[in-house]
């Protein structure tokens, strides 16, 4: 879909394309990232001319690039770590255009911008909030796959839990897949019917699993989300207890503004609360759930990361040892 | 205990979607039609059936009725879908293979694109809650295996000695056994073999439409255009592993789904090994217990696949 | 019956054909708003229009097609492969694995290794069904399904624990994906700013494998024999079994082959979603293909070119990516339909005769 | 409509793509009759009959039933007016019980819900016992001998109530004494029933018949009353010539045993045993007839000496050579030809062209094959030279084998297992269904090959067949040789005995 700003071919009009995977309303991962240049256009009101390509399997990202390109596109955002080789091959080909992916750490060549979302962080809070509210100290975390953004999220998870109640037990399942909401909810019934009372997951599909607490109504059984699109859903509303999202609109300012200053890129922007790539938010409905305390604790822990990035020792994990 | 209880009380609703599209496969093949679109259809059963309790009748007392009325509306269109399969396949002799593909591809496509247009991105519907059959549901043990599930699953499982009972001992049953195996027979008697055709996939697809928004309504409460993720094409397969036989095929999805159930509850109890070789479970296990069953009848429906011409020599 | 009536009966049909292929599509296309005119034109102009999108329905039309001829093998054997998707995944996984173990050789050799062990990998994912059907009687409907899934999981696997780049690790990103492939094993691009690679001669050399296997060896007579007629070939001394199973190798083989091509032509390096739908496009264009070479080098090339058009729409006109399962659906509907209304001599006939009755009086 | 007084079908014209397979043909049948209708292998006969259940829908003509004009587009329209047919290739379902294939056809028992079986059984328990033929109604058709099958077809058809009987070619697959019951019982049931009868059989058709029609190339060349023409005028006007059977007749030499059986066994899938304790030798140059009532394990038999099929004791030596449970290739290599049972599926495959179906068990063999790389043009000439050869009539030998008659397919795997020059040939029903020509042609080629020392196996159902061309007569009975007879002495009295079980000796 192609959404053209008001703004005429000028030179003060930066075009920018997505390139996502799954669709731009998953309330989850490209959601996060459309909502972003979203923000972004609203923030530099006619300076930047939109368009997204959904479902793009790696091949299909390699045409709708170049159609980009040939479409005069400014900047290229492949957003998922499988694009990494075609944005790397394609800014080799056309210099005068500045492509993102990430998440990577890498610093690119010229022309590539990166960005790595730290999510250990916000792992970290959910799992502070999950051990301090779980009554029977059982957690359970419903994973895709066992790789990238959800690894970081769900390790960070477990050791924010820990954090709190050391002794906490945390069940782990993956699903194998990153669409299979069906699945998903499958493992949090499981999860409940063993006696976990919060549970979280990361990837679209963790819908499913936030789904299936619902189905518990008046049951003690919470979810901690990853991205705040599950706040507003109805469901969210009545069990997603907190989440935390990623906030792409700085990164997508700067780049904005770095293409117009003539920086193509050649850096990666790292993302986490010190500089305000995440945000985080409470459930108010769901206030009678957390005191004061909690909030003050989640506030002291944000601050924490603000002064102290990077410190989430997430790789020390191991799931077969909880 | 406990443990093996949960397996089996998640378990056996875990298999009614498998169950229902396996079952109305069934029905298909018996009348000799293929239709690897049993994907689709579920998926557009899923979309309908959660559309209109979405749309019409979000919240308030009447929300069960709309939510019966989904599901009553996944089945129609489920219908209607075999019937548009009908024509192409029956009344245009399309090959069945490739067609079920087409028909695939177009309804994952259209359930998707209609959600996007009319819904939006993925979307949770209150969907419709447990039934705990009166009495039963208090035996212990028993009671939270066999008899606390929503209404659907009750149905579903009812629905192996009905199609036991339809297939052997109705005259339509009969009927569809003999255009599934020698339609020329069964021609030579004044059967209409396309008709009974026609009517199988109705069937056929109602199930799995039925199927599709047993998934949005009563498992997952929520639809989006990913959410069937080939459990159309277990359901083909469960086929094959149940020998066109309801019961059989019970087993089969009561199989993948306990080991589902089973999988997951050993992952959470922490593993030490990948848990990619949990996920493989369900589908190893499918494959070897055919595999070494001794049952090794051979009751493929002769003329599965093949389109009937009176007139055509064959 | 006159020549032209054969050829205005042909022409017509295929005239209904175009038509209802356009009014089906346009129904849901309304529905949702989109603009009818602008979407078919897109589908059918744009892919053709620059040397870009021309080559981009070339790269497609090569992994369906090495696919495409996999499955004729299996399919003139008398088993429909519906495993080509798993197949391929392996063959990804088995072609980089040895692309990143053989990484001294000299490059024509290296290749040649690559896509050797891709081919290995495929094929040992095409036994596993084969010899089940062969030894087993497990119904490889049932076995490729299946197998599908349990490739998907040894994928990730693979790519996530023992092949992942170890810079994704250091850098902390974790994605699911291999090291990038040497340079110089990357098949050279043909076209400067395009993305067309050297796999498309493999193609060419492939199919003719194939026509020659199939047609001319001994070999492919027999295994085409136990295809077409079980009892008969074993009553001629043929092994049906060797057969059933040599031919999901080869058939597997070939989906590994694809896969190697993908990773050295295009990819570079393995990543998820390479295989996604290849398995089952790749059958689609087989049968369309007539289960023949000569036909499934121009179905690929259709079938690519549907591919790119249909996903050219949701930048162009901006109908939702789905839509572009909903086109292709339709219209392999209707050609399939088509196809079979075309050949049938018996309604060729009976209309004939119809038109003839009423002329007479 | 309580009585078929007559029925005509009038200038039927009907095409086939590329085809006219009727042209303007005319029948008339009247009350009590039984009318034959002969003619040589895709004459039209079959064709005619389809037209006539409303299966097949003419281009021309009309079929006028007690003079009054009908149009049947589908059998149920038939089927109303009391027209019923036993077809050639037998209509029913072979994994459905006898009941349920009749209940198909019988509304009456369509219940709503249920099927009323109960009135099925006593339907067929009624026209059993009006026209005293016994079916077991609870058996599976997949389970009945082709005889059996065969009477379960005209229960069937019976059942639905006809009031008018076609039979297509019903005697083709029976037993001889089968037959004398069949032709008894249609003698018996033509008092309430005018009939049609198609039969390449002309001593059937001269016994039964009241009138009689040939059909040849789609129209009728012949039409009048059976008594006034013996069967070799009939032959003669079906054929365009003189047909006369070959016999056996020229004394000779047998070589060595080609082929010893000793005590083999063979279980049957269903755990009975379907040889039981066989011993069988048969010499080089020597025709062994095997007689039999379908279904006594003769084509185990077949099976087990062509390695299609284990063996669960004994021995068999093929030119001293164990073959027992070795391979099929193996036994071809030895010099063994096979003319199975189901020439359509098992001795050609049908959608191979007829040129590559020549050469099915010689792929291999350096004269087509070299390196594996086929040799087309020795594949074309082997083809020209044995269409020539065993006159295959087909438009080129490029088309697919399966579009051929049922006679011209039994010459293409006669001409494959003749030209690779076997040592010994197994030849399972060689003619059956073949009309007089064909049937002629091939016994003369089986002669012809004893001539030059092959050993054949004759497993037939006719014992005419057997008695023609035989040197000497095996009778199975149950899996057991019950004895060997010369062919010059034995009687067909003696014969039929021991098919029944009864042993002298
Ligand atoms: N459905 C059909 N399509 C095309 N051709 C047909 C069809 N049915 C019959 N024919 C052709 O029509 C001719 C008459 O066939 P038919 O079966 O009526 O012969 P028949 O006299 O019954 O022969 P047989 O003695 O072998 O049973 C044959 O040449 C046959 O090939
Ligand atoms: N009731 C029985 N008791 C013992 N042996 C039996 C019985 N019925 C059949 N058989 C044997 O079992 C064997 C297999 O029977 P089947 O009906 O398969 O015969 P067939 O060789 O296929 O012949 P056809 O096709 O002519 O009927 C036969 O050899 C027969 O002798
Ligand atoms: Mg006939
Ligand atoms: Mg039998």
């Amino acid at each position: 879909g192609s959404e053209e700003s008001a703004a005429k071919e000028d030179d003060g009009v930066v075009k920018v394309a997505l390139i996502v995977e799954n669709t731009i309303d998953d309330k989850g991962w490209c959601q996060a990232m459309h909502d972003g240049i979203l923000a972004a256009q609203e923030r530099m009101p006619g300076e930047i001319e939109y368009s997204y390509s959904e479902k793009m399997k790696p091949v299909d990202a390699g045409s709708a690039a170049r159609q980009y390109v040939a479409d005069g596109y400014d900047i290229i955002i492949g957003h998922g770590a499988q694009y990494k080789n075609l944005i790397l091959e394609m800014a080799d080909e056309y210099p005068d255009v500045t492509f993102a992916f990430g998440t990577s750490a890498e610093v690119g060549p010229e022309n590539v911008v990166t960005y790595m979302p730290e999510s250990e962080e916000t792992g970290y809070l959910s799992g502070i909030i999950a051990a301090t509210i779980s009554k029977v100290d059982v957690l359970g975390v419903v994973g895709p796959v066992d790789g990238g953004d959800a690894a970081r999220y769900n390790r960070g998870f477990v050791l924010g839990a820990k954090s709190v109640k050391p002794d906490v037990e945390v069940m782990v399942a993956h699903t194998g897949s990153f669409s299979d909401y069906i699945k998903a909810g499958e493992v949090a019934q499981s999860q409940i019917k063993a006696g976990v009372d919060v549970l979280t997951g990361s990837s679209q599909q963790a819908l499913g699993a936030l789904r299936a607490t619902a189905d518990y109504p008046d049951e003690d059984i919470w979810w901690v989300g990853q991205d705040l699109a599950q706040l507003k859903m109805a469901e969210g509303q009545l069990k997603c207890v907190a989440a935390s999202s990623y906030d792409y609109a700085p990164v997508i300012v700067s780049l904005v503004e770095n293409v117009k200053n003539g920086v193509k890129g050649g850096y990666c922007v790292p993302m986490n609360f010190a500089n305000g790539g995440f945000i985080f938010g409470f459930n108010e409905a769901l206030s009678d759930l957390y005191g004061s305390d909690l909030e003050d604790a989640i506030n002291a822990q944000i601050s924490e990361f603000v002064n102290n990035p990077n410190s989430v020792d997430w790789k020390s994990v191991d799931y077969s040892q909880l | 205990m406990d443990f093996i209880v949960n397996i089996l009380a998640l378990g056996i609703p875990f298999s009614v979607a498998l169950l229902l599209a396996s079952i109305g496969e069934m029905f298909n093949q018996r009348s000799g039609i293929f239709n690897l679109g049993c994907e689709g259809i579920m998926a557009m059963g899923a979309f309908i059936g959660m559309l209109i309790p979405y749309s019409v009748g979000q919240g308030g007392a009447t929300a069960e009725i709309y939510n019966f009325l989904g599901i009553i509306a996944g089945a129609l269109v489920g219908a209607l879908l075999g019937l548009v399969f009908g024509v192409v396949v029956i009344t245009f002799k399309a090959k069945q293979g490739i067609a079920g593909i087409g028909m695939q591809l177009f309804c994952v496509g259209a359930a998707g694109t209609l959600f996007r247009h009319f819904v939006g991105g993925t979307q949770s519907i209150p969907g419709i809650g447990k039934f705990y059959i009166p009495l039963l549901s208090k035996i212990p043990i028993l009671g939270q295996i066999f008899f606390s599930h929503n209404i659907l699953v009750y149905i579903a499982f009812l629905f192996v000695p009905l199609s036991v009972y339809i297939l052997f001992k109705t005259p339509w049953g009969l009927r569809v056994r003999a255009v599934g195996t020698y339609p020329r027979a069964a021609d030579s008697l004044g059967i209409n073999v396309n008709r009974v055709r026609f009517q199988a996939l109705a069937v056929g697809g109602a199930l799995a439409g039925l199927a599709g928004a047993y998934l949005s309504l009563c498992q997952a409460k929520m639809f989006s255009d990913e959410m069937i993720a080939g459990r159309g094409f277990i359901a083909v397969a469960l086929v094959y592993f149940g020998h066109w036989d309801p019961i059989k095929i019970m087993w089969g999805a009561l199989l993948f789904s306990l080991a589902q159930s089973f999988q997951l509850a050993v992952q959470g109890q922490g593993i030490n090994f990948p848990y990619e070789f949990a996920v493989m479970l369900p589908y190893v296990l499918v494959i070897l217990t055919l595999a070494f069953s001794r049952d090794k009848k051979k009751q493929e429906p002769a003329a599965l696949g093949i389109a009937f011409d009176r007139e055509k020599r064959t | 019956m006159t020549r032209q009536f054969k050829i205005l009966y042909k022409t017509s049909i295929i005239l209904i054909a175009v038509i209802a292929t356009l009014l089906i599509g346009s129904v849901i296309l309304v529905t949702i708003d989109a603009d009818v005119f602008r979407t078919y034109l897109v589908i059918l102009t744009e892919p053709l229009k620059n040397k870009i999108q021309l080559t981009e329905v070339i790269i497609r039309s090569i992994p369906l097609s090495v696919i495409a001829l996999g499955i004729t093998v299996a399919y003139r054997s008398g088993i429909i492969n519906i495993g080509a998707e798993g197949q391929m995944a392996i063959g990804i996984l088995t072609s980089t694995a040895a692309a990143l173990a053989f990484y001294n050789v000299p490059r024509p050799l290296n290749i040649i290794i690559i896509v050797v062990c891709g081919a290995i990998g495929g094929g040992i994912w095409g036994f596993i069904p084969g010899i089940l059907k062969a030894k087993l009687k497990v119904s490889e409907l049932l076995s490729t399904v299946m197998l599908n899934y349990i490739a998907a999981q040894f994928y990730t696997f693979f790519l996530r624990g023992p092949m992942i780049d170890p810079a994704e690790l250091t850098l902390g990103s974790g994605t699911p994906q291999s090291m990038r492939l040497e340079k110089t094993v990357w098949l050279d691009r043909l076209i400067r700013g395009t993305r067309l690679h050297t796999g498309i001669f493999l193609v060419f050399v492939l199919a003719i494998f194939i026509y020659i296997l199939l047609w001319k060896t001994s070999f492919g007579y027999k295994l085409r024999a136990a295809g077409a007629s079980e009892k008969a070939a074993k009553y001629g001394g043929i092994k049906v079994a060797f057969f059933v199973t040599v031919s999901m190798v080869i058939s597997g083989a070939f989906a590994g082959i694809a896969g190697s091509v993908e990773i050295l032509g295009v990819h570079h390096r393995a990543i998820e979603g390479i295989t996604s739908g290849y398995g089952f496009s790749g059958l689609v264009v087989a049968l369309f293909g007539g289960l023949h070479p000569a036909g499934i080098i121009p179905a690929s090339f259709l079938f690519g070119l549907l591919l790119v058009g249909a996903d050219m729409t949701q930048r162009i006109v901006g109908v939702p990516a789905n839509m572009v399962q909903v086109l292709e659906g339709i219209i392999i509907l209707v050609i399939v339909a088509a196809q079979q209304v075309l050949n049938d001599k018996y309604l060729m006939d009976k209309i004939w005769k119809k038109f003839h009755a009423e002329e007479a009086k | 409509m309580d009585k078929i007084t007559s029925l005509r079908m009038e200038n039927i014209t009907k095409t086939f793509p590329g085809m006219k397979a009727l042209d303007n043909v005319t029948i008339e049948v009247k009350e009590g009759e039984i009318f034959a209708l002969v003619g040589e292998n895709g004459a039209g006969k079959t064709t005619l009959m389809n037209v006539l259940m409303g299966l097949y829908q003419s281009d021309g003509g009309c079929i006028i039933l007690n003079g009054q004009k009908v149009c049947f587009t589908s059998p149920n329209d038939s089927f109303g007016c009391g027209i019923g047919m036993v077809h050639q290739r037998y209509m029913l379902v072979p994994n459905l019980t006898v009941k349920e294939n009749i209940a198909l056809g019988l509304k009456k028992a369509w219940k709503k819900v249920k099927l009323d079986m109960d009135f099925v059984v006593s339907k067929i328990e009624e026209i059993g016992e009006k026209y005293d033929l016994v079916v077991d109604p609870d058996a599976y058709i997949w389970q009945l001998s082709v005889g059996e099958q065969q009477k379960v077809e005209l229960v069937k058809t019976l059942c639905l109530g006809a009031k008018f009987l076609i039979l297509d070619e019903p005697t083709s697959a029976l037993t001889p004494q089968e037959i004398d019951e069949l032709i008894q019982l249609l003698k018996t049931m033509n008092k309430k029933l005018p009939m049609i009868f198609i039969s390449h059989k002309l001593k059937e058709v001269k016994e039964l018949s009241h009138k009689l029609a040939i059909l040849r190339h789609g129209k009728i060349v012949f039409c009048g009353d059976t008594n006034d023409y013996s069967s070799s005028d009939i032959a003669a006007l079906m054929t365009g010539r003189e047909v006369k059977m070959p016999e056996n007749n020229e004394e000779k030499e047998f070589g060595d045993y080609a082929l010893e059986l000793k005590n083999v066994n063979v279980k049957s899938i269903r755990g009975f045993l379907a040889l039981n304790d066989l011993n069988l030798k048969v010499r080089s140059g020597e025709i062994m007839g095997l007689a039999g009532v379908s279904g006594n394990g003769q084509l185990e038999l077949a099976q087990i000496i062509n390695g299609l099929r284990k063996i669960d004791g004994g021995e068999i030596l093929f030119l001293n050579e164990h073959i027992e449970n070795t391979s099929p290739i193996d036994i071809i290599q030895k010099g063994m030809g096979y003319i199975p049972e189901d020439r359509n599926t098992e001795g050609i495959v049908p959608s191979f062209s007829i040129k590559e179906n020549l050469i099915l068990k010689d792929i291999e063999n350096e004269q087509f094959s070299n390196h594996t790389i086929i040799n087309n043009k020795a594949i074309n000439d082997n083809a020209e030279k044995l269409r020539e050869q065993f006159d295959i009539r087909c438009v080129n030998t490029s088309l697919s084998a399966g579009a051929l008659s049922g006679g011209n397919i039994q010459k293409v795997i006669l001409a494959r297992e003749i030209a690779r020059k076997p040592k010994f040939l197994v030849a399972v029903y060689p003619t059956r269904g073949l009309d007089m020509g064909a049937a002629q042609f091939i016994h003369s080629k089986l002669l012809e090959m004893r001539k030059n020392g092959v050993g054949i196996l004759l497993i037939s159902e006719e014992l005419d067949e057997i008695m023609n061309l035989s040197d000497n007569i095996a009778v199975i009975f149950k899996g057991h040789i019950q004895k060997v007879l010369p062919a010059k002495t034995a009687t067909r009295r003696e014969i039929g005995m021991l098919m029944a079980g009864v042993n002298n000796d």
